[in-house]
């Protein structure tokens, strides 16, 4: 029995309310539906009221040089949601233009999204418009870049390090 | 200026009650690790709190993407680094899942095992702390004397104390020995009088209770709102356990209990941990009955393939050609299909999730690891709103959390 | 380098004016007592500070050398440093160190303070030795207990060796 | 033998006196420290010292020397003449109520009319040291640290002074000798009996004036770092530390004396006069040390309820009852 034929109903419905949102539901190990950015929003906080309450992961994607499929924009936004009375896990991407890469903030919805979110923000620059406190989270405050963006290099030479970094040793060295 | 201190703000100029800023850590004793907490208080009551995470935050998303899958499971060790076992397992079952394999069954009770070894190696670790940042020392140096001998069981079971790396796609490294097996059993006769012991010397300790009881009180709706997992979800009374869930490994094969508290503070998740070692300790003795059943069978899936080179094999078999030898008539297919998996395990300190994105190649595109910590302690500021700063660090303890863990 | 105050006598070699005789004796004391109450700063970073802490619990008992751990900087002798040293925590593990009082010293543990280890990443520094003076070198991931009480041990024989360390009388 | 001590004047009397107590109380602090870590390290499975002399002896004079001669930094903000005074504030205050205990029958210092109320008095003034280090140490951890220090200090005073006070009304004198003196000639030889609401009252007072555990709360290592003394390095945080431990022996030996009947034993040794009291004392400390290996730790405003709402009350009715039994019986 497929994923898809459990969650029929819920589909049928989903199509039915947001038609213009919903792109693509594709089976893979779990449902998945991908949507436009314009009414995600309202999707999420309908599969929320559906039952879908355990918001267990939301993070980000970044698709550039992907070479296995071609993706229509850079970025995906994805989010694992949970229904703890049904068991029924559910993914749904929100697709990110390059240029424009911005989403709706989920915290009204879940107070946990707030980390989640100002994460996202600090590894691929997305901004989550609504977010009431959107600082970087991991990375020092005056960090440049977004390090998890497929276009950052994994380990920074002499030459692009950390200024803060550079202050430091420089201020070390000299007291020695 | 001192290192402890940091003077942020000092009150608003208003005419309202002067607050109290401190800065506890990234270099205190109680914050497990380099946890940083901006804390206003009046007198010694937290008004609000901020903790600064990233101090440890080493990369290992982006490090993963430049590994090879294999590789990986070295740095998930290095994330919960108290419970690596599971971190193992959750990689390696979201991998498993990519690739469409399952590994046999004597390496799915063996990977239970050592899941539920890794939760009592973890709980005991929360034990101590937690009643060493409430002062109790006795209690701490009890543990790690359990502790020590549950890591020297592990290091006969794959040469390692702590950073075991002893699961892999598709099973588990090595096969379990008889030694191992007649140790566990001696453990798991002797671990239920070793709770009693610590049960007694804090259970029923006045002390303890104060300091415990109707602290951090959490309700269930809260809890899932806040994306408490874990213990720290079970002891609001919500019994979502992914173990039950979603069974993976050898799980849906064993009985086992989901303990849940009523109150949803400090003392009922110290309860429900106190539970959960009993559990554990049950798991495991029910998975040592069962490797008799399949004794001799392998622990690696036959299809597991070499995830270290090359990266693409070629389908079907060579042909011998007349005059060029050998040479491949199919097109080369990936060893990792391209695609997306998602799994998530109960991990001791809630649920530890991976979501893997793969384009083929050797090395995962994204892998993005949701930890329980990460989320304990974005909910500090709700828990610890109107307590005492003293509580603060009960509440850093009921939570378990792993700086490591959090920071990636 | 050199300390501060003093002459040079002949190639390399060093003197502190007016310096009495007795002070030898009496630097082999100071060692001595250095030596034998070593006390480190509670200070954990990452993986290697769980094996730390089971090094002074019961089962390895680093107490018997005379190894306290001290909470504030301003009692500890040593820093160990436990674990991966990242760019935004390097400036406050050099803070800690500066106020520790001397004489001081400093141990880097596991493969990430030695060198970086497996973490050659954007926000990781590759050895604590970029930005501190490592006096003893401790490798593995993470190291064994046995491998943290060597390298105590390995550090108390040093200090005893030791001549010419800050002291106030010089 | 007499004789002899009569020739000696009596300037240098008090001299040598008050050199072999300062000595023998030293020493006892000094290896208090070392009993310490090696019984909670058998409390714990642990061995404890062991490496620095033959079975760890040398263990405290090792850790003296290095205190002695390490860096003893003055951090630039502080209130510099006040934190180098505070812990010498502390020390002396806790450390001079020993010249009132009478260790034996012929040996005490001074012996004061009102030596309960002026040891009383010092370890009150104790406080000044830990508030002053707090405030002159200009750090907000160390600056709680003494806030909560002259808290529980202040108000576990009351309590210990009441307890205190039904002996003084048994023994009808603040001399510590005549209270000795009365407790033998009583029909219970000792006041543990008579007094054992007292005597539990005073103990755990005596735990929390000396800030031990369960009552640690001003230098609580897991949250407040180091406390009061977190600023203080060197020979300054070594004053601190052996003025925990005098106040320590002091208290003791004044539960010693006020409720264990002092220097008195069942029978005479012989050429060992001070036996009888020293091992009193040494039943005390083990018992200091017992509940530091056992007991977590109290929250600020839970050690406040037990201090006025349990002991205080407790005290007063102590002494209310042994008022009313010395009136009419």
């Amino acid at each position: 029995m497929g994923l898809l034929e459990i969650a029929m109903d819920l589909l049928a419905e989903l199509r039915e309310k947001f038609p213009k949102v919903v792109l693509e539901v594709l089976e893979k190990d779990a449902l998945t539906i991908v949507c436009r950015r314009e009414g995600s929003l309202e999707l999420i906080s309908y599969l929320k009221e559906k039952g879908f309450k355990h918001l267990i992961d939301l993070c980000g994607v970044d698709y550039q040089g992907y070479k296995s499929e071609k993706k229509p924009e850079r970025f995906e936004v994805v989010y694992h949601l949970y229904n703890l009375d049904e068991k029924k896990l559910i993914r749904v991407k929100v697709l990110i233009p390059e240029n424009d890469a911005w989403q709706y903030s989920v915290t009204g919805l879940w107070k946990t999204a707030n980390w989640f979110e100002r994460e996202c923000y600090d590894m691929l620059g997305i901004v989550f418009k609504g977010h009431p406190d959107l600082r970087r989270l991991l990375m020092p405050e005056d960090w440049e870049g977004y390090p998890l963006r497929k276009d950052y290099p994994l380990f920074l030479t002499e030459e692009n390090e950390w200024k803060g970094y550079k202050e430091f040793l420089a201020s070390v060295r000299g007291a020695k | 200026m001192s290192l402890y201190v940091e003077v942020i703000k000092n009150g608003n100029g208003k005419g309202e009650p002067e607050h109290f800023t401190i800065n506890m850590g990234p270099h205190h004793p109680s914050t497990h690790g380099v946890l940083r907490l901006v804390l206003e208080l009046d007198g010694e009551t937290i008004v609000k709190c901020d903790p600064r995470i990233g101090y440890l935050h080493r990369g290992v998303e982006k490090l993963a993407e430049h590994l090879n899958y294999n590789q990986t499971i070295v740095l998930s060790d290095r994330l919960d680094y108290i419970a690596s076992a599971a971190n193992n397992i959750a990689f390696c079952l979201a991998f498993e899942k990519l690739l469409g394999i399952t590994p046999p069954r004597r390496a799915r009770l063996i990977r239970t095992i050592v899941n539920e070894m890794a939760r009592i190696s973890s709980h005991l670790l929360w034990l101590a702390t937690h009643a060493l940042d409430i002062g109790a020392m006795t209690v701490f140096l009890y543990c790690f004397r359990d502790r020590e001998w549950l890591l020297s069981i592990f290091e006969k079971v794959c040469g390692a104390r702590l950073t075991h790396s002893y699961v892999r796609v598709g099973g588990v490294r090595l096969d379990f020995t008889q030694e191992i097996i007649d140790e566990l059993r001696r453990f798991t006769e002797e671990f239920p009088q070793r709770i009693l012991d610590y049960e007694t010397l804090i259970d029923v300790n006045r002390i303890w209770l104060k300091r415990t009881r109707d602290v951090a009180v959490v309700d269930a709706e809260t809890a899932i709102n806040l994306g408490l997992t874990g213990p720290v979800l079970r002891g609001s009374g919500v019994p979502y356990d992914v173990r039950k869930f979603r069974p993976y490994d050898a799980y849906d094969e064993v009985e086992f209990e989901v303990p849940v508290g009523e109150r949803g503070d400090t003392y009922d998740r110290y309860k429900v941990r106190m539970k959960e070692l009993r559990q554990s300790n049950w798991i495991i003795k029910q998975c040592l009955d069962k490797l008799k059943e399949v004794e001799g069978e392998p622990v690696l899936a036959e299809e597991a393939p070499d995830l270290l080179l090359p990266s693409r094999v070629r389908e079907p078999e060579p042909k011998p050609h007349p005059k060029k030898g050998f040479v491949f008539t199919g097109k080369e297919l990936p060893v990792v299909p391209p695609g997306e998996a998602f799994a998530s395990i109960e991990s001791p300190k809630g649920e530890l999730a991976v979501y893997v994105v793969s384009d083929g190649g050797p090395n995962p595109w994204r892998l993005r690891i949701r930890t329980p910590s990460f989320v304990h302690i974005s909910a500090i500021p709700e828990l610890a709103k109107g307590h005492m700063i003293a509580d603060l660090v009960a509440i850093i303890g009921t939570l378990d959390v792993v700086l490591g863990d959090c920071d990636r | 380098m050199g300390i501060e105050g003093t002459v040079e006598v002949g190639k390399d070699i060093r003197q502190i004016p007016g310096t009495p005789v007795f002070i030898t004796p009496l630097d082999k004391l100071f060692n001595w007592a250095r030596a034998g109450s070593l006390w480190p700063l509670t200070f954990g970073l990452a993986c290697c500070a769980i094996e730390m802490m089971a090094t002074g619990a019961s089962h390895f008992d680093l107490d018997r050398f005379g190894i306290i751990f001290r909470a504030s900087p301003r009692q500890a002798d040593a820093i160990i440093i436990a674990g991966t040293v990242t760019k935004k925590m390097a400036p406050i593990v050099r803070r800690v160190y500066d106020q520790m009082p001397e004489p001081k010293y400093v141990i880097a543990m596991g493969s990430c303070a030695c060198s970086g280890g497996v973490f050659r990443t954007y926000s990781v520094v590759q050895g604590a030795d970029e930005f501190l003076p490592v006096d003893v070198y401790i490798p593995g991931c993470p190291p064994r207990p046995e491998a943290l009480i060597y390298g105590l041990v390995q550090l108390q024989e040093k200090i005893k060796k030791e001549s010419g360390r800050w002291g106030f009388w010089r | 033998m007499s004789d002899i001590i009569a020739q000696i004047p009596y300037p240098l009397l008090v001299f040598i006196v008050a050199f072999i107590l300062l000595n023998l109380t030293l020493l006892h602090v000094a290896y208090l420290t070392y009993a310490e870590r090696k019984i909670i390290a058998r409390m714990q499975q642990r061995l404890g010292p062991n490496r620095v002399g033959p079975r760890g002896l040398l263990q405290p004079i090792a850790d003296v020397l290095k205190l002695l001669q390490k860096e003893d930094i003055i951090p630039n903000n502080v209130d510099k003449s006040v934190f180098k005074i505070a812990p010498l504030i502390s020390l002396v205050c806790a450390g001079t109520g020993v010249s009132l205990i009478p260790l034996w029958e012929k040996f005490v210092l001074s012996n004061l009319n009102v030596g309960l109320l002026f040891i009383l008095a010092l370890s009150s003034l104790s406080a000044y040291g830990v508030i002053l280090s707090g405030w002159a140490s200009n750090s907000r951890y160390a600056l709680l640290g003494g806030l909560r220090s002259s808290a529980q200090v202040i108000s576990y005073e009351i309590a210990m002074s009441l307890a205190l006070l039904s002996v003084v009304l048994m023994a009808g004198s603040f001399n510590l000798q005549d209270i000795v003196k009365a407790q033998v000639a009583s029909p219970f030889k000792v006041y543990l009996i008579p007094q054992v609401v007292a005597f539990f009252v005073f103990m755990v007072c005596a735990l929390a004036e000396t800030n031990r555990v369960p009552f640690d709360l001003p230098e609580a290592e897991t949250e407040l770092v180091a406390g009061y003394f977190v600023e203080y390095s060197g020979i300054r945080f070594a004053l601190f530390y052996l003025a925990e431990y005098f106040g320590m022996v002091v208290m003791s030996a004044l539960a010693v004396t006020c409720f264990l009947g002092g220097y008195a034993g069942p029978f005479e040794v012989p050429g060992l006069p001070f036996i009888w009291f020293l091992l009193k004392l040494y039943v005390l400390l083990f018992f200091y040390i017992w509940v530091r290996a056992t007991l977590p730790r109290y929250r600020y405003d839970q050690l406040m309820g037990l201090g006025w709402k349990v002991l205080i009350p407790l005290a007063l009715a102590n002494l209310f009852v042994t008022a009313f039994l010395k009136l009419y019986l």
